[in-house]
């Protein structure tokens, strides 16, 4: 028997952001409440974690279950399907009995059904708590710009703020790549410095992570000296919904 | 028994030539069981047998003795090295070239060969110097002429504990009982890994014992228990993520193949996060390669894991591409190897971890693992020089503890002979010995059959040797006339044809009684007991081509032969079911239909299509010649060359120029070059408006036509 | 010379269609007589055959061989071609003696000319005479998804029709895939069943045959119990000509 | 220091000249003075050349450096960056000191700054002087569409002019392509032939060079009878620049 239902009627709220978080994590949670659905994951390398926050506001329709339930995912099975899904379609997730989570994907008077098994999930990690002292939000074009222009020269970014800028740094045997914009311009949405600071990061986790992008308005990065990344993507109609990343630094030695 | 060596080499009586060798090698001392040799009379002629581990430097001991006879003899010794399957014969010639080259400096002239290519052409004489050759394929030399074993000087016997396999083990023993019998002076020496009867297979072979348990590398287990699937994913990613952060490497062993390349797949997250930019450069090579030697879904995704620093392995690639995956991970640049237990049994490749995922599970009437093949993955446990120790984790259920303790505790599974175990391998074996002229009465027959290994069965020889030699005669294989043998022409050409007499039996009824017709000998040749089926899908041949559905006239005709073969052999269902598959993706195979056509019709993987079609070409060789020796017309005209190469007879003859083979024959013979005259008299640019043919291989080609046709 | 000609002036009429059958056979017959273009293959396996119908009408311009002309084709040569072709360019066949056929494509002022060898074809197969108990029609869009969805989780597709429903069905490890449509949606357009059936297919043959969807209007499926599937779309201008697959089914043992 | 700076509103201008250029010659020195920037190159088997030509008309805004300078760079590097430039940034050319070059991307108020490492560069090319017998200007989709065609069949495509007509042919072992074009066709806007000629010319070459008539408005062909063949396209905002290659023939023995 069902027993949860969440249907919203656009699919485009939901692809990119699952996709994204797919390629990152190999599997993932599904914990359903009356309050909505969450998930948090790391990746099996423990490198970088997903947090995925849907509240029930964001679906256009919600049956909650009656208890907590918690469904196990195969994040790649998962983004297979969500790539199948146009962004005009509607879809539904479903959970049946505690053994099979649902996505039906419909458009133009068919549907179609998938039925993934739920996994064993070994361990939930918690969410990180950290003091950031970096915090700007950009246009998603920037990011996902500095990203890919520092995919040419290197496999290691340097994401930094120093004065009044906001910079991504690459540099190979090549040349040297440097994506940046100043405060004030139209990309930088919001910038809170509280001291200049530099640390670099595996580029190959964040170009997964930048495909979450495609969907948001804008996304939020946080960061700190040698601390973890974390890039925050709204999601939904009117964005009731996030998708965090967080990614490990990588020290010099 | 893990001690370090204390006393050096030059404690130890060692030949002065001897001793700079290992000089040159940069070996300053030797290993325990390699020292016992040597006190046991390695240079002083005595016939051996060393019972040990892997890697225990047995090899070593082989190129010891062969130089020692060599310098002593001046060059002009006859040393046959024997290995049981060609993959280990390259192996082993790259280390025995050493010992020539070494000779060559001090003035002499040895020179060495390696020999393992089609049974069909059997070795012609033995030069002073090392022969590199496999047991088959000196076995079937032996009877093509008897004489061949007085040229035998110094026989090495490699992993001679294959004498207990089921498949290549009668072989092997069949030729050590011809040597033991016709050449009983012969220098032995006998490499064996770690057996429970190692003294009676050193009483059988007349040698002196060395058994010794030591390795180079510390070996421990530990037993795992994971209750859950899932559980057990996370344990084998944590100790891949452990063995790998130490700078080590893994094994992980499972059963299926299938479930092998899933494996791969999975564990590539883990590894790929662990490795440094350098590897991951030189694993993109890698996975480049990877993707040009092969296509289609495994390939795929062997290329995607191999990219991430994981591969996996089994029978069913191709050789190239197990050849890759090997070095690459003797190499050090792939981390983890994921494969079914055949890696075990085969080339030499250790790793610091072994994690035998799935032990305990019921394969039809098996248990597996078997105690022999945890043996071999657990001997695969750490690579000297690289690690301390090695460890062998086996994950298994609460059902299972048990045996995997006893497993770990217990002595290795002595070895059996084969021959007295199975019906058609003695006749084989009999019937080779009066046709090659080794024997002609029964009591010669008697003699040499009692220096098999018999001691390790409980049989009355005479009984099954006289029952056999009846079947034999009654076939009309042999005739007897007052206990002196002779070979008729049937049963000269079944000995020289390398089949078992009851799979000759079966195909002589079924060449004489239903025909020899190509869609009539392909179920033949995949009906007989000779020829291994191997997984296919036999989906196929019912319902799913569309021919069933219009009439249309099938491509073999099995019906009568199928009768012929359940009276014979008693195929069950099932095994009817695979055979009859083989038989028609063997006949789409000799039509030249595509290779991915082959392997996606009948759910094939590559390496068992290009095993079966070699075997059915020997079989059909097999075939007719007996057909020839029985006064049987042969109506199926080059079946064994168009079995080996997979077209049809119009393009066979343009197989035979250089640079041609399957694809291109078929190509060339649509655009029109239906002989190789018609290559001959082409030009250059003309052939490379072929696809696939560049300037070179026109070249090449044009060369070897021209070459052909003596223009 | 020229031995037949037929011209259209669109070759969006064609592209699919041949390409689509190029991918299914290797080598496909041009049987041209004063009725129009007909073909038949099978492919190497024998587990597919495609058919093709085109009928004088089907063409801006005809003008037919005095004989009944028989050409041999590469399929993979022609779908080369065909893939050559904008949907708007004026194409071309025509037959040169027996030797050669013509492909012509042109557009704004400029002709290309494609000139393929004739080769032998070993034998033409003859249509195969089926009783189908299902006949459905649905829009291109639903057979398109419901392949590419199966793709996800199997290699073998269930097809079938149950009550009043039609749907497909693949499962594999991971889970299970349903896309389905009942009588009276939209997509949905003819639903003809005699009694319930479920038959199953290799999918990889229909991921190539779905391709000719592409230029079509509707696609009518017909199957019957462990029996060939039957795929037709309809091409040209006004539907006048057509191309067929047929499909073996899969008996599992 | 900054030496020289060159700043253009629409990358489009370059995007797709550079490109073809990298493609075709592995390594160009760019040569600043104060009339513009020039580059000419062959590549390493000297069977092609390329030769570009940006008067500083053709920028924005241009910074001439106080003497001529040179700088080496690899074109790899460089196609890999102006890949990824839209044609609406703005892209500015900077040399530092006469180490680096700078190529910086500018969209909605963020920039990516670029950096190459100037290379040695051994030789270079004077451009070749030749009489052609044949010059005709075409559309870009014309060349475009022969070249591919013609990579149908061969590796090698004759060019060609007889009569009235100017084409390109190609066979191979499956058959024989032949894009021609009119005097009066749309698609052939000049046509000056002095004679007919043919040349074959290595097609790899060729598909390299027509990238660049993604950007142009039209391409002037000029040969020979066993010449090479010259390719000039027009960039810049209103044709200012030019690029143009120069292509050894292939002769038959
Ligand atoms: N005395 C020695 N000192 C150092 N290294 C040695 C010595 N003897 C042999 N080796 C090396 O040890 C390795 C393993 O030896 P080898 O392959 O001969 O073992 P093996 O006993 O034949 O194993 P297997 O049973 O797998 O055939 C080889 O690389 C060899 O060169
Ligand atoms: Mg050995």
């Amino acid at each position: 028997m069902v027993e949860f239902r969440a249907y919203q009627e656009e699919a485009r709220y939901f692809k990119y952001a699952f996709n994204a978080a797919g390629k990152v994590v190999e599997e993932a949670p599904l914990i359903v409440t009356e309050n909505g659905i969450v998930s948090r994951a790391m990746d099996a390398s423990h490198i970088a974690m997903a947090v995925l926050e849907m509240p029930w506001e964001m679906f256009d329709e919600y049956e909650p279950p009656s208890d907590e339930l918690m469904y196990g995912l195969d994040m790649e099975e998962v983004t297979r399907i969500v790539r199948r899904a146009r962004v005009t379609d509607e879809i539904t997730l479903e959970g049946e009995d505690e053994e099979e989570v649902i996505i039906k994907l419909g458009s133009s008077g068919y549907e179609r059904e998938f039925r993934l098994r739920s996994i064993d999930i070994d361990d939930i990690p918690d969410e990180p708590e950290l003091d950031f002292a970096v915090e700007v939000t950009v246009v998603p074009d920037f990011i996902q710009d500095a990203v890919r222009d520092a995919d040419l020269v290197s496999d290691t970014v340097k994401v930094g703020a120093k004065g009044n800028t906001f910079y991504f740094k690459a540099e190979g045997e090549r040349g040297r790549v440097i994506p940046k914009v100043q405060e004030g311009a139209e990309a930088l949405l919001t910038f809170e410095v509280e001291e200049d600071v530099e640390t670099a990061y595996p580029l190959d986790y964040l170009k997964d992570m930048i495909q979450a992008a495609q969907g948001a308005e804008s996304v939020r990065i946080r960061l700190g000296q040698d601390m973890p990344l974390e890039l925050t993507f709204r999601i939904g109609p009117a964005g009731e919904g996030k998708l965090t990343f967080y990614l490990a630094p990588r020290v010099e030695e | 028994m893990y001690a370090p060596v204390r006393r050096g080499c030059s404690k130890l009586k060692l030949p002065e030539h001897v001793r700079e060798y290992l000089d040159r090698k940069g070996i300053w001392e030797l290993f325990p069981p390699q020292r016992e040799a040597v006190e046991k009379g390695l240079f002083d002629d005595e016939n051996l047998l060393i019972a040990a581990p892997t890697a225990s430097g047995k090899t070593l001991l082989a190129e010891m003795r062969a130089l020692h006879e060599l310098i002593e003899s001046h060059g002009e010794t006859r040393v046959v090295y024997v290995v049981p399957f060609r993959a280990l014969a390259r192996e082993k010639y790259e280390e025995l070239t050493n010992v020539i080259e070494f000779c060559r400096e001090k003035g002499l002239e040895p020179t060495i060969e390696i020999s393992t290519g089609d049974v069909r052409r059997p070795i012609r004489e033995l030069r002073p110097g090392i022969t590199v050759t496999t047991a088959e394929k000196l076995d079937a030399s032996l009877r093509s002429r008897p004489s061949l074993v007085e040229e035998v000087d110094l026989l090495v016997l490699d992993e001679v504990h294959i004498v207990g396999d089921r498949n290549r083990g009668a072989t092997y023993e069949a030729l050590i009982a011809l040597v033991r019998t016709f050449r009983e002076k012969v220098s032995l020496l006998a490499l064996s890994a770690t057996v429970g009867n190692a003294e009676e297979l050193a009483d059988w072979l007349d040698a002196t014992p060395v058994i010794s348990d030591w390795r180079p590398v510390k070996l421990e287990h530990r037993i795992v228990e994971v209750p859950s699937a899932s559980e057990k994913d996370a344990k084998v990613r944590k100790l891949i993520r452990k063995c790998l952060r130490e700078g080590g490497q893994a094994l992980v062993f499972l059963y299926s193949r299938r479930r092998a390349m899933t494996e791969a797949k999975n564990l590539s997250r883990t590894v790929s996060g662990l490795l440094s930019e350098d590897e991951k450069k030189e694993l993109r090579t890698l996975a480049e390669r990877v993707s040009e030697l092969g296509e289609g879904e495994e390939t795929e995704i062997l290329a995607y894991a191999v990219m991430r620093g994981v591969a996996f392995h089994h029978a069913g690639l191709t050789a190239e591409q197990r050849a890759l995956v090997e070095d690459a991970f003797r190499e050090g640049l792939l981390k983890v190897v994921v494969s079914t237990p055949t890696l075990a049994a085969g080339v030499n490749l250790p790793a610091r971890y072994v994690i035998i995922k799935d032990f305990g599970m019921r394969l039809g009437n098996e248990i597996k693992p078997t105690k022999n093949e945890f043996k071999q993955m657990a001997g695969r446990a750490g690579r000297p020089g690289y690690d301390d120790m090695g460890l062998v984790f086996v994950l298994t259920t609460s059902n299972w503890k048990e045996l995997a303790e006893e497993y770990v505790h217990s002595e290795a599974d002595p070895v059996q002979s084969r021959i007295w175990v199975s019906g058609p391998q003695l006749r084989r074996f009999l019937l080779g010995l009066v046709a090659a002229g080794f024997c002609r009465q029964i009591a010669d027959v008697m003699r040499v059959a009692l220096n098999t290994f018999m001691s390790s069965v409980n049989i009355r020889p005479e009984d099954a040797v006289l029952s056999s030699l009846k079947m034999l005669v009654d076939w009309g294989f042999l005739e007897e006339l007052e206990g002196e043998l002779t070979a008729t022409k049937v049963g000269h050409a079944v000995s020289q044809s390398y089949l078992t007499p009851d799979s000759a039996k079966f195909l002589l009824r079924c060449m004489e009684e239903v025909g020899t017709e190509e869609n009539v000998v392909l179920p033949s040749i995949t009906l007989c007991p000779d020829f291994q089926p191997a997984p296919i899908s036999s989906k196929s041949r019912e319902l799913s081509t569309l021919d069933a559905f219009m009439g249309g006239s099938p491509s073999i005709e099995a019906d009568e032969v199928l009768e012929l073969a359940v009276e014979e052999f008693g195929y069950d269902d099932w095994e009817l079911e695979r055979r009859l598959a083989w038989a028609e993706a063997l006949s789409d195979w000799v039509s030249g239909s595509p290779d991915r056509s082959i392997l996606r019709k009948y759910d094939l993987y590559p390496g068992d299509l290009y095993r079966a079609k070699d075997d059915a070409a020997w079989i059909a060789w097999g075939m007719s010649r007996l057909a020839r020796a029985a006064g049987i017309t042969w109506r199926s005209p080059l079946l064994s060359r168009r079995l080996e190469y997979g077209v049809p007879k119009e393009a066979l003859e343009l197989t035979e120029v250089e640079g041609v083979g399957r694809t291109l024959a078929m190509r060339l013979y649509r655009a029109g070059y239906h002989s190789v005259r018609d290559l001959a008299e082409a030009t250059v640019p003309e052939l490379t408006r072929v696809r696939g043919i560049g300037e070179q291989l026109a070249r090449k080609i044009l060369e070897s036509a021209r070459r052909l046709t003596g223009t």
